[in-house]
């Protein structure tokens, strides 16, 4: 039988593979951003999960209220980021950023 | 005098912010140079100092809190030692740089730059001074979310573009260095350095499997923020699209200070996992070499310099693959001369860009006639890029290869000085395109750089020859404290 | 008084080359000097038997020294440059390039003493390599716009000078010493007997002989006549052979019957062969006294080749002779070409009566060089005769064919360009000038010495030079063997009555030797160039610079295209591959994980 | 421990229909009752403080953020276009996480249940641990804050019409 923590490890896991995998294949940029707020919830799920196995789960407390903080700016700019443009180009569409390559 | 300047580096930037912003509008606008000035040559001057005074100590540590009492048990507190002190100097030079450029490239959000420099030193001091992992991320964080909204605050579709590029891939570096300090927190409990230090993976249990992952996640985040191949593609694309003044910080400064010293902290306090080091050899030698092969067949000035930071970015890669104090060393001078020539180049491209009015390569051309000075410097930033004597960029190159070959890997050292042809190549190819040939017509009256971009360029280039040639001093002075 | 031997030359060369413009002066500055260099090499002889002069300060040594040999050769050289150089003067009268060339002559002369008196390998090397400096700088002299024959001669002749070089350095390492005085029977083994083979390679090659003779026909068509009776005619033939002597007598250990006797006779077989076969069919007579100076060579080296006593005091007397008769002949055709205005047998005709001092010299050269008895030649081959049938009796056969095309193709010579009808352009042909004539009839009154009293040159020069006890003047000691060469003589007779009556024409004597089935194909071949070793050796060379030329852009292509190409190519697909998708860089990056997971787990 | 395990997978569940859901407004919503699945397994884990800001702080100030930039930029209808083809592209998302979480259990039985026991917690609460030894972290989330400050002022500003 599985371990709880392990079980934990296992969403968390599978939480991070949704948010990368959203960053990867979306075409929407708001949806990309949501996509790493996915990823990061899995993160952060780790972090809890790490404290109770060390023992430390005041410190890891500590650092996810940090991370919420750093999520939430990443989250304002990311979304500042798309709206700008979607000013641009009328679309969220992440094809349009072909103007940088080679 | 040392802890002034120590809490300095955190209070000062702040400081700046803060007053800067209680000020009318119109009159911090018009003023932004003297603020985001006083804050680098502030960072500048207690950089010297600081370095200075513990050069004369012996080359120890100091620790220092601020507001805290950092003797409670478990306590982060924030520690200069030489290196720091000496990527902190790094820091300063590249800032003032960035303001210089900035007086003469930025109209809009003058109050936005002068702030978000500000909040960006302010970031990369952090990442220096902090000892404990978590703080390390945070203001890495703080450090990538101050250069998104700088690439971006120009909001041209170019800009956004780019900063979105290298928001997501930031993201990405984020969620693997989490992941990765997650499954390190399981097996130790703590992140702090002095906690982590000495720390192997006996194999086995879970966690020490996890430990394994963590570091190949650890790694891999902090070459994504170096832009090492094949995590390099945010980096041109960044840069390119940036305003110069904001490709002089990242190029210069930012992606060393949150890539490279990620992977050497990593690699200091992880020495136990020598497998690391085969990783950061491969990762460099690969960087090298693509960065130099798509270098040279790119259309943008900036983007030829960006992709030239990758290739560059690599040397570094492999002196840290060496895991020895002449390594070490060398990283840290070819931090310098990186900076140094990295910056002239972007200060040449803003010369370019505001005198010709463009930088694609193909629209230039015999621009030596008409801007002479901006040539000569870009000869000479050339010159120490492609490791002639006696520039900056031969010494740290040599350092390098040194580095290499003492260490055993004498095929990578053979490699790294074969891989300097095409640094050449790609250069040359830059500096006939834009400054020699025949002149264009629509180019035949440009007029020199002025102001403190052409102040920029001159003293960089004035760098740049004036510490090559006071190297052998430098490197004596090492060997007299025993580090060569 | 060995140094004057050097002084003397070069002075003379130097003060003709100022004074060439004054054609009296330089007669009488010609003269002096060659009979001076003459007087001191025949006071150097009287002075002792063995002398010798070493110069050796700061441990770099010049050490000469003139035995018996050198200074019979010595003698020779001597005595022939007076002629020589009366002959050229004349000859260069007005001519542009004459001034210098006669420095060349006397700076030839110079190497030449060096050459017989040096008593060092290596000073003898220098000499040599002199000698081809100067013989190059006199066959460009009247071609340089036309280089092609000197650069043959240079080719072929440096190959033969290398080899000697790789001779020197081999019998060097082999005898442990340079002085040759200090060399004596060295065993023909193991590098011994390489450095044998290099040695006598580069100096038979020297003389002309085969496969090193090709450039003497090509300069017998470019060269001023002079230069082939000094060089191909005397001087060159006699460094060849004083050294190959010197081998053959007393450097190595070089017996009758051995496997290296055994190659040097056949190869001087085939350069009889080959030489006098060439000739027989040459309408030209420069070209027809080129070939026979090869051919000559041929005599010579199967005399000394045979390693018996006969065979190389007939070999050295052949090449006295030799020097006097071919000399002269190719003086006489020097003054046919002067006089008549060219060489070539179709125009000539008649001029027996017109140049009447010189048919004679020439009938007497002819009858010598093909062996008539009572003749010198005929002296010096019987001995040779008398070599190879002691040997084997085909080198017997080969040397009784070569007499018969010797013959047959000087009868062929006289009679075409001294009898019959006149040929048109000749009317007011008139006998040369003294200083072409004097040397000429000189050597024809030395040949016809040489013939009435063999003694003294054989015997008493070339048997004391040589130590041989046995007079060989008395010979010829077989009846059967003269009775055969007799009969070949006269076969050679028969035959040119044959061929003219047949063709018509004396010229045309040999044409049915030419076109008989065999000879037809082997002389068409011969005209191809297919059996001149420099073609091959061109060849070769002409390989070797294509696929010098295949590689060398090989790797200007991958220079300038291919590594540049590739970059180019690499660096587009990379960037192309980079085409600005979000999607595309975090694979990569996602990618990039796992590499490093690789790298890191496999390392 | 069933609780946390219940709540748990509620949280990847709406992860997936964030990510996989075709509407961006929908899937703003399935991150937030994440967040919200997040906290109530952070509280049954004992990390009451993390819990109630990860509620009010992710679930709701996120929410937020994203729900207005929808707003700014278009109106929820426009997301049914085909344009971002998300059901053709989220094709293999079912496979990968089948094949992520099959590899995981097959690594958990591998090495005997996993480990990852839960260790006694030590005594210090949060506050303590962040206010009195984690200053740099204060000071680094002063940065963020204003950064993100100056990030809401630059970014989300009317465009000038100048420009």
């Amino acid at each position: 039988m599985l371990s709880v923590g392990y079980m934990l490890l296992t969403v968390g896991v599978l939480m991070v593979l949704a948010g990368c995998w959203c960053m990867i294949r979306t075409l929407h940029m708001l949806k990309i951003t949501i996509g790493i707020e996915v990823a990061m919830k899995g993160v952060t799920l780790f972090l809890v999960l790490a404290g109770r196995v060390s023992g430390q789960l005041a410190l890891s407390q500590t650092f996810i209220l940090t991370i919420i903080v750093i999520e939430v700016v990443v989250a304002v700019v990311g979304t500042g980021m798309a709206v700008g443009l979607f000013r641009k180009y009328g679309s969220m569409s992440v094809r349009n950023l072909s103007r940088l390559k080679g | 005098m040392l802890s002034v300047c120590a809490h300095g580096f955190i209070l000062a930037p702040i400081a700046v912010v803060l007053i800067y912003n209680l000020l009318g509008r119109d009159f911090a606008r018009r003023h932004f140079v003297w603020f985001a000035g006083a804050g680098t040559v502030w960072q500048l001057g207690s950089a010297f100092a600081a370095f200075a005074l513990l050069w004369r100590t012996g080359g120890g540590s100091y620790r220092f809190s601020i507001f805290w009492d950092m003797r409670a048990p478990g306590a982060a507190y924030f520690e200069l030692s030489t290196l720091k002190v000496f990527l902190l100097l790094m820091i300063g030079l590249v800032s003032l740089v960035s303001v210089l450029v900035a007086r003469q490239t930025i109209d809009a959000n003058r109050s936005s730059y002068a702030n978000l420099l500000m909040i960006l030193m302010l970031g990369m001091n952090g990442m220096l001074l902090v000892t404990d992992l978590f703080s390390l991320y945070v203001f890495m964080e703080v450090t990538g979310i101050c250069c998104f909204v700088m690439i971006a605050m120009f909001r041209s579709r170019a800009d956004l573009e780019g900063a979105f590029k290298y928001l997501v891939m930031s993201e990405m570096a984020s969620i693997f260095l989490l992941t990765g300090f997650a499954f390190l927190f399981m097996r130790t409990g703590s992140l702090r350095y002095e906690d982590l230090q000495g720390l192997t993976a006996t194999g086995g249990l879970l966690e020490d499997r996890l430990v394994g992952v963590a570091m190949v996640l650890l790694l891999s985040g902090f070459s994504i923020k170096t832009g090492a191949v094949p995590f390099h593609s945010w980096l041109p694309d960044a840069h390119q699209s940036a305003d110069t003044s904001v490709s002089v910080l990242l190029s210069g400064i930012v992606i060393k200070i949150a890539g490279v010293y990620g992977l050497m902290t990593v690699c200091r306090l992880f020495e136990g996992f020598s497998s690391m080091r085969t990783v950061l050899a491969v990762l460099g030698a690969v960087s090298i070499l693509a960065g130099a092969l798509l270098a040279a067949r790119q259309g943008h000035f900036k983007r030829v310099v960006a992709y030239s930071s990758v290739s560059q970015m690599g040397y570094i890669l492999l002196a840290l693959s060496t895991g020895t104090t002449l390594g070490l060393i060398g990283a840290l001078a070819h931090i310098l001369s990186h900076a140094v020539f990295k910056t002239t180049l972007f200060a040449n491209a803003a010369a370019l860009h505001e005198q010709a009015g463009t930088l694609e390569l193909d629209e230039m051309g015999g621009l030596e006639e008409r801007m002479p000075k901006t040539a000569l410097s870009s000869v000479i930033a050339f010159l120490s890029l492609a490791g002639i004597p006696p520039t900056l960029g031969f010494w740290s190159k040599l350092l390098i290869l040194l580095a290499l070959w003492q260490s055993g890997k004498q095929g990578l050292a053979a490699f790294a000085l074969l891989a300097s042809i095409f640094t050449s190549a790609y250069m040359l190819r830059l500096q006939k395109k834009a400054f020699f040939g025949h002149i264009r017509d629509s180019l035949t009256d440009v007029r020199e750089a002025t102001g403190t971009v052409l102040a920029a360029e001159l003293l960089l280039t004035a760098l740049t020859v004036l510490i090559g040639c006071a190297y052998p001093f430098i490197l004596s002075a090492l060997g007299a404290q025993g580090l060569l | 008084m060995m140094l004057w031997l050097f002084i003397l030359p070069l002075g003379a060369g130097c003060l003709l080359w100022l004074f060439r413009r004054n054609y009296a002066l330089s007669l009488v500055l010609a003269l002096g000097f060659s009979a001076a260099h003459f007087a001191v090499a025949y006071l150097l002889c009287q002075a002792g038997a063995d002398i010798s002069y070493s110069f050796a300060p700061y441990g770099f040594g010049l050490w000469f020294r003139a035995d018996a040999i050198a200074q019979l050769y010595l003698l020779l050289s001597a005595g022939m440059f007076i002629l020589l150089a009366l002959y050229t003067t004349g000859f260069c009268r007005d001519k542009s390039w004459g001034g210098a060339y006669q420095f060349c002559l006397w700076v030839s002369l110079a190497m030449l003493d060096g050459a017989l008196l040096s008593d060092h390998l290596a000073l003898t090397l220098f000499f040599w390599e002199g000698l081809l400096c100067t013989l190059f700088g006199m066959l460009l002299l009247r071609n340089t716009e036309k280089p092609q024959t000197a650069i043959k001669a240079l080719t072929v002749a440096g190959t033969a000078d290398l080899l000697l070089m790789l001779g020197i350095a081999l019998t060097i390492h082999a005898a442990g010493t340079a002085r040759l005085s200090e060399m004596h029977h060295l065993p023909i083994s193991g590098w011994g007997a390489v450095g044998c083979a290099c040695l006598l390679a580069g100096s038979l090659g020297k003389a002309g002989c085969v496969p090193f003779h090709s450039w003497i026909p090509d300069a017998a068509a470019d060269a001023p006549t002079p230069f082939l009776a000094a060089f191909p005619g005397s001087l060159e033939k006699i460094a060849g052979i004083s050294l190959a002597s010197r081998i053959v007598t007393g450097l190595y250990d070089f017996h009758h019957g051995s496997a290296a006797s055994i190659c040097v006779m056949t190869v001087g077989a085939v350069t009889l062969l080959y030489g006098v076969s060439m000739a027989l069919i040459q309408k030209d007579m420069k070209r027809l006294l080129s070939w026979h100076a090869i051919s000559q060579v041929g005599y010579i080296v199967l005399g000394l080749g045979s390693g018996v006593a006969v065979g190389v005091a007939g070999g050295v007397y052949h090449l006295l002779n030799n020097v006097l008769y071919k000399s002269g002949l190719f003086m006489a055709a020097g003054i046919l070409e002067r006089q008549a205005g060219t060489t070539d047998l179709h125009n000539l005709g008649g001029l027996g009566r017109k140049l009447p001092l010189t048919t004679v010299s020439t009938i007497i050269f002819a009858l010598s060089i093909a062996g008539f008895p009572g003749t010198n030649g005929f002296t010096s081959k019987e001995l040779i005769f008398d070599a190879a049938l002691e040997i084997h009796p085909a080198f017997y056969i080969a040397a009784l064919v070569g007499a018969f095309m010797t013959a047959a193709s000087f009868l062929k010579l006289t009679r075409s360009a001294f009898f019959g009808k006149f040929a048109a352009p000749q009317k007011d042909v008139r006998e040369a000038g003294p200083a072409a004539l004097l040397p000429t009839v000189l050597l024809a009154a030395g040949c016809l010495v040489c013939a009435f009293f063999p003694v003294l040159p054989l015997d008493k020069w070339i048997g004391g030079a040589y130590g041989f006890e046995e007079s060989f003047a008395a010979m010829p000691k077989s009846p059967v063997l003269v009775g055969l060469s007799c009969g070949v003589l006269a076969l050679a007779v028969l035959d040119h009555v044959y061929g003219s009556r047949k063709e018509g024409s004396a010229l045309k004597a040999a044409d049915h030797l030419h076109y008989a089935p065999g000879m037809k194909q082997y002389y068409a071949c011969a005209e191809r160039g297919a059996l001149d070793p420099y073609r091959w050796l061109m060849g070769g060379v002409d390989a070797f610079s294509r696929g010098c030329a295949w590689v060398e852009s090989g790797v200007s292509w991958l220079c300038d295209t291919g590594i540049p190409g590739a970059v180019r190519n690499i660096g587009d697909t990379l960037s192309r591959f980079n085409t600005g998708s979000l999607s595309r860089y975090l694979a990569l990056a996602v990618c990039g994980l796992v590499a490093v997971g690789f790298i890191f787990y496999l390392a | 421990m069933t609780l946390v395990l219940i709540f748990a997978g509620l949280e990847l569940t709406f992860g997936i229909y964030a990510v996989a859901s075709k509407s961006i407004l929908r899937s703003a919503i399935g991150l937030a009752l994440a967040s919200a699945m997040l906290s109530t397994v952070f509280y049954a884990l004992g990390a009451q403080l993390a819990s109630v800001f990860e509620l009010s702080v992710c679930s709701g100030l996120v929410t937020v953020i994203f729900i207005s930039g929808v707003s700014l930029s278009h109106s929820p209808k426009l997301d049914l276009q085909g344009e971002y083809r998300d059901r053709e592209r989220n094709r293999y998302l079912p496979a990968l996480l089948i094949g992520g979480g099959a590899v995981m259990l097959a690594l958990g039985f591998l090495l005997g249940g996993g480990g990852l026991e839960f260790a006694a917690d030590s005594a210090q609460s949060a506050q303590e641990v962040l206010w009195g030894s984690r200053q740099a972290e204060v000071w680094g989330q002063i940065a963020a804050i204003l950064c993100g400050g100056v990030a809401v002022t630059v970014l989300f500003r009317e465009e000038r019409r100048d420009r």
